[in-house]
């Protein structure tokens, strides 16, 4: 049994705008993550995934429940490519910011693990220098994970990270990941609507529906016996399309 | 042959050096058809659609070729001539339903629009045909849609509305760029069936445009494969898929995860 | 109903609070009122009674209570300087002042939405491109210089109108109305550039969208796209800009009227500035500031008649 | 690939004519023909010559020499107003539209309640607190400008603090200042660069309808609006007298409208 790296309590979040209904979001999540396993997070638009990790993040102030996480500084990598990088910073630049926060870096340090990443996520050297307009999907991708392992995180969370990719970019960031994950040894908790990509990238999965798990475990099992009618509709989806 | 489209080339000139998108495309499509146009992005395969329907029209944009619908080359005609076609024998729908619509008219105005244009329909018979159609696409309560705006209702159904009004004339073809990307994974797979159960009842040829091979697959009946412009492969859908000739093709398909159940 | 509700609450708090803050801002800043009126060689107990008499020793808020229902009731004090009631200073004033606003205001909406459909139509070609040229001029043109300009050419070259020649609407309303022609002309003109312009812009962006390319699938032609689906959208914006314009132009016409010699409120503003006649400037401020806010309150309505996602 | 540009002639146009502005407000703080205030008996209404280019007005005072000081004194109120505006606009926006709350709330509605005055009218009553004179015109402006610009920049806070990017700088662990002023701040320059230049020819145009009023710039300062209401008496005698500080101003704000559209262009 290897050790839990999240643990999820009786997680309720609750969201108010003004002068509607307080409205109940996530309701009762419990569950736990693994040291080393990728985690897949599955619901459609309006499932409350995106607010359960908020709330996971701390980004969530009206909330019930615990949440313990044995890992420092969660890092994130977002669906839309486009909109999470600064698009008035220099890639290396960027980069940097991390170390830069944290502190305790020379010049030639940050620059130096700076490089270092951008090899290990396969990009050239020379994207140091640019910025972001001028990279593809594919490639601010592959920055954005980058940066997300700066800090060398043990959690890293994945927001739909290929969907907004073209096929053959989507398996090229889905292999990276994987072997990025056996290198570093991270734990990704990695959120889809695809369960094709959830298939091939995780080892255990959370169904969630209407702010709801509704059914979570092993891949294998939860695709070949599906036991939520609302599981079931999904792979109905998946496999007669 | 219902539509056939030979040596289409479509080029840019708004550069220094004009841009081709598309180069020499070919297609045939017969009555009550499903062609699939496959590609990632760039690949020209909404510029040819778009081309198809009638909606390039920019000054800087050079198109050859031809378009050949019921014998007449669309590319050439005059454009009231193009007009009297569009939306009555061919119509269009697109990727995001939302900004699709326009958002200051009501549903019933947007869908039985066509009707308007094309025919001398009364008010109370219009009314009568955009509710039967709202009725095909499988609104519920179509009477209280017709009076809503299109932020008041919800992606799926905004979609079927657009369905809705592409359909109300029953061309004889409905162009379909992406229809379901912006969907969720449910309501993709309930516009695929609806679009063959229009397809099988009112015999509308359909183009179907999608980055998704696993889509295409179980929807179209043939399928063009395109990359940068270019057709690198067409044929019978069980052929691509079973007997790939290009490796681009091959690649596409392989970056599909499999689903082993 | 809620909204109309709604917003009517809050443009009753927003009057509130602007009547409230020039209220501060001329009972705190200027110094003592009782003093100016006295002068610095009054004796201590003169000045005390005349506080007193005044009301200055009440507190701020009281103070304003009473003279905010003063307002509202017709008792918007008394001029320093005329020693007659501003009421009286302002209402025969009030109509010289609207009928400028109103009239130039029609102008700009006559000329400019037609002229701003016909640029957006015509988009990259030779009248386009002119009409852009004329408004950037025009725009850069300053209304009190193109009031100069026009009683230069108007007036004294081709003898249309006697400058300075202001015929009171009391003494013969077509004559004045013939007089203020004129001036509306010089206050519209930049108006008229900037609304072509924004509308012009605001279509534009309109036929970048996507319903625009879905309507054209359904075989609509150029004015039927247009007129039937662009224009509504991109009037909102227009909307807003006219409103802010409503407002410019009555704040505006302070300048224009000096340029004409016309003696409405404007007039009267400026000489209570110079004069330092407070409770003159602060009630005219306060109208105009009611009129501003009032306007802002007609574009949301009329908002949600244009716009169905604003309800 | 190379993108055809077709040149850019609002730019350059505006380049031009702003630099020739410039250019005229800058000699004239080291050299000006004439002694701008130096009354002259004998050359009163005299016409254009080459000794007085733009003639000169009923004290015999040099008005080109009196364009250019005027030209300068415009300058520099809109560019004091446009600092003001500019500097409390960037920290009101960006603490409202960062933070939002309750605070936000209080401090739009207020803003709102000012932005929906003429900012010309506003000026006009701080003006009749403060008194006139070209410090006071410059202030009273400078606030009047304060609402336009925080609004502009509340809304890009507001976002821009939506985007990933932002939510990626948090998790890095930057504070919130870091984030609205090292991350977000510089997104906002191109919307920012625009209104600037919007709001200088607003600045222009208020100060000259100001000095034209008599309220702003106060003599012995020369200033090309209170030139034109000076100039308005001699109109049909002597029109070159309003002619020249007209053009001065119109060609002022024309050039930096092509300027700002040319800029606008580019950045396409």
């Amino acid at each position: 049994m290897s050790d839990v790296i999240l643990e999820v309590n009786q997680l309720n979040t609750y969201y108010k705008e003004r002068g509607e209904k307080k409205k109940h979001v996530c309701k009762n999540i419990t569950f736990q993550m693994e040291q080393g396993e990728i985690l897949g997070l599955v619901g459609e638009s309006g499932s409350g995934k995106t607010t359960l990790v908020k709330a996971l993040l701390g980004m969530v102030k009206d909330k019930e429940g615990a949440i313990k996480l044995n890992a420092k500084m969660p890092q994130m990598i977002f669906q839309d490519p486009y909109s999470s990088l600064n698009p008035s910073k220099k890639i290396g630049w960027l980069l940097q910011e991390p170390l830069r926060i944290k502190g305790g870096f020379t010049k030639e340090e940050r620059e130096k693990k700076a490089y270092e990443m951008l090899k290990k996520v396969g990009l050239n050297d020379n994207i140091f220098n640019h910025y972001p307009r001028q990279l593809s999907g594919g490639q601010r991708q592959r920055v954005s994970i980058a940066l997300a392992l700066m800090l060398e995180p043990e959690l890293l969370i994945a927001d739909e990270p290929v969907s907004a990719l073209d096929v053959t970019i989507q398996a090229q960031i889905m292999d990276l990941l994987l072997k990025l994950k056996e290198e570093m040894g991270l734990s990704i908790l990695f959120i889809s609507h695809d369960l094709r990509v959830v298939y091939k990238m995780c080892d255990r999965v959370l169904i969630m529906e209407d702010g709801e798990i509704v059914e979570q475990g092993k891949v294998e099992e939860v695709y070949k016996n599906p036991a939520h009618p609302y599981t079931k509709m999904l792979l109905e989806a998946v496999t007669t399309v | 042959m219902l539509l056939e489209v030979k040596d289409l080339n479509i080029e840019f000139h708004d550069h220094l050096t004009p841009e081709t998108v598309v180069y020499d495309f070919n297609l045939s499509l017969k009555e009550g058809e499903i062609v699939g146009i496959v590609g990632e992005s760039g690949s020209g395969k909404t510029m040819s659609a778009l081309a198809i329907a009638g909606l390039l029209n920019r000054k800087d944009m050079k198109k050859s070729g031809e378009i050949l619908f019921d014998g007449k080359d669309l590319l050439t005609c005059k454009r009231s001539e193009l007009r009297s076609y569009q939306g009555n024998d061919i119509s269009m729908i697109f990727q995001e339903p939302m900004t699709s619509l326009n958002p200051v008219k009501k549903i019933g105005a947007q869908v039985e629009e066509s009707l308007k244009i094309h025919t001398n329909l009364t008010k109370e018979e219009r009314y009568q045909k955009a509710i039967s159609i709202l009725n095909d696409v499988e609104i519920k309560d179509p009477e209280s849609v017709y009076h809503k705006y299109p932020h008041q209702l919800s992606g799926g159904m905004r979609q079927r509305v657009m369905i809705a009004s592409a359909m109300i004339l029953e061309p004889k073809i409905l162009i379909a760029d992406e229809p379901t990307t912006a969907l969720d994974v449910t309501i993709q797979a309930q516009i695929i069936k609806l679009l063959k159960k229009l397809n099988k009842q009112k015999k509308t040829s359909i183009l179907f445009i999608s980055h998704d091979l696993s889509l295409v697959r179980t929807l179209c009946h043939r399928a063009i494969v395109m990359k940068q412009g270019y057709i690198l492969e067409e044929g019978n859908i069980e052929e691509i898929f079973e007997h790939p000739k290009e490796a681009y093709t091959k690649q596409l398909i392989e970056a599909i995860p499999a689903l082993e159940l | 109903m809620r909204y109309i509700g709604k917003k009517f609450v809050t443009m009753l708090i927003t009057i509130l609070l602007v009547s409230f803050f020039v209220f501060v801002a001329f009972a705190v800043i200027p110094g003592d009122p009782a003093l100016s009126k006295l002068g610095t060689e009054a004796t201590y107990e003169k000045l005390e009674a005349l506080r007193e008499e005044m009301g200055l020793n009440e507190p701020l808020l009281k103070r304003y209570g009473t003279w905010i229902v003063g307002f509202f009731t017709g008792d918007m004090g008394t001029s320093y300087s005329y020693d007659m009631p501003v009421k009286d200073m302002i209402l025969d004033k009030l109509p010289i002042t609207i009928t400028l606003t109103v009239m130039s205001f029609l102008m700009i909406v006559a000329v400019s939405i037609p002229l701003g459909i016909y640029t957006a139509k015509h988009q990259g070609k030779a009248a386009d491109k002119t009409i852009f040229v004329l408004n950037q001029i025009v725009m850069a043109i300053p209304p009190f210089f193109s009031g100069i300009l026009i009683t230069l050419l108007f007036g004294l070259v081709f003898k249309l109108f006697t400058p300075g020649g202001f015929v009171s609407y009391t003494k013969s309303i077509p004559d004045f109305l013939a007089y203020m022609v004129f001036p509306c002309i010089a206050v519209a003109l930049p108006k008229i550039a900037m609304t072509v312009k924004l509308l012009r812009t605001s279509l534009v962006d309109e036929s970048k969208k996507d319903y625009v390319r879905t309507a054209y699938s359904k075989g609509n032609d150029k004015n039927g796209v247009f007129f039937g689906h662009m224009l509504k959208n991109a009037m909102i914006p227009v909307i807003t800009f006219l409103g802010m314009i409503l407002a410019d132009i009555a704040a505006g016409s302070i300048i224009i009227e000096q340029v004409f010699n016309i003696p409405g409120l404007g007039r009267i503003l400026l000489t209570s500035i110079s004069n330092r006649d407070y409770p003159v400037v602060q009630a005219i401020i306060v109208w105009l500031g009611i009129f501003v806010i009032v306007i802002n309150f007609c574009v949301d309505l009329l908002y949600k008649v244009v716009d169905p996602r604003m309800r | 690939m190379t993108i055809k540009k077709k040149p850019n002639y609002n730019f350059i146009i505006g380049s031009i004519l702003t630099g020739l502005i410039v250019a005229l407000a800058l000699v004239s703080l080291v050299y000006t023909p004439y002694d701008p205030d130096a009354m002259d008996a004998a050359n009163k209404f005299a016409g254009i010559s080459l000794k007085h280019p733009m003639g000169c007005d009923n004290f015999g005072r040099d008005i080109f020499s009196r364009v250019m000081e005027g030209t300068k004194n415009t300058l520099f109120v809109a560019l004091g107003t446009v600092a003001i505006g500019t500097v409390f606009g960037i920290l009101l926006g960006a603490f409202t539209g960062y933070f939002g709350g309750i605070l936000d709330e209080i401090l739009m509605r207020i803003n709102d309640a000012i932005f929906a005055f003429p900012s010309i009218l506003l000026a006009l009553v701080i003006v009749s607190l403060l008194g006139s004179g070209k410090y006071n015109v410059m202030i009273a402006l400078g606030i009047a400008f304060i609402p336009s610009f925080a609004r502009i920049v509340r809304a890009e806070f507001l976002k821009n603090r939506e985007l990933d990017y932002v939510k990626s700088a948090r998790l890095m662990g930057a504070g919130s200042l870091r984030i609205m002023f090292v991350h977000i701040l510089p997104n906002t320059f191109s919307v920012l660069a625009s209104s600037v230049m919007i709001g200088f020819n607003n600045a222009v145009l208020a100060e000259a309808g100001m000095s034209f009023l008599g309220i702003g710039v106060q003599p012995p300062d020369a200033s090309l609006g209170r030139m034109l209401s000076e100039a308005q008496t001699y109109l049909f005698s002597t029109p070159s007298y309003a002619f020249f500080p007209g053009l001065v101003i119109i060609l002022m704000v024309l050039g930096f409208s092509l300027l700002s559209e040319g800029i606008s262009q580019k950045s396409v």
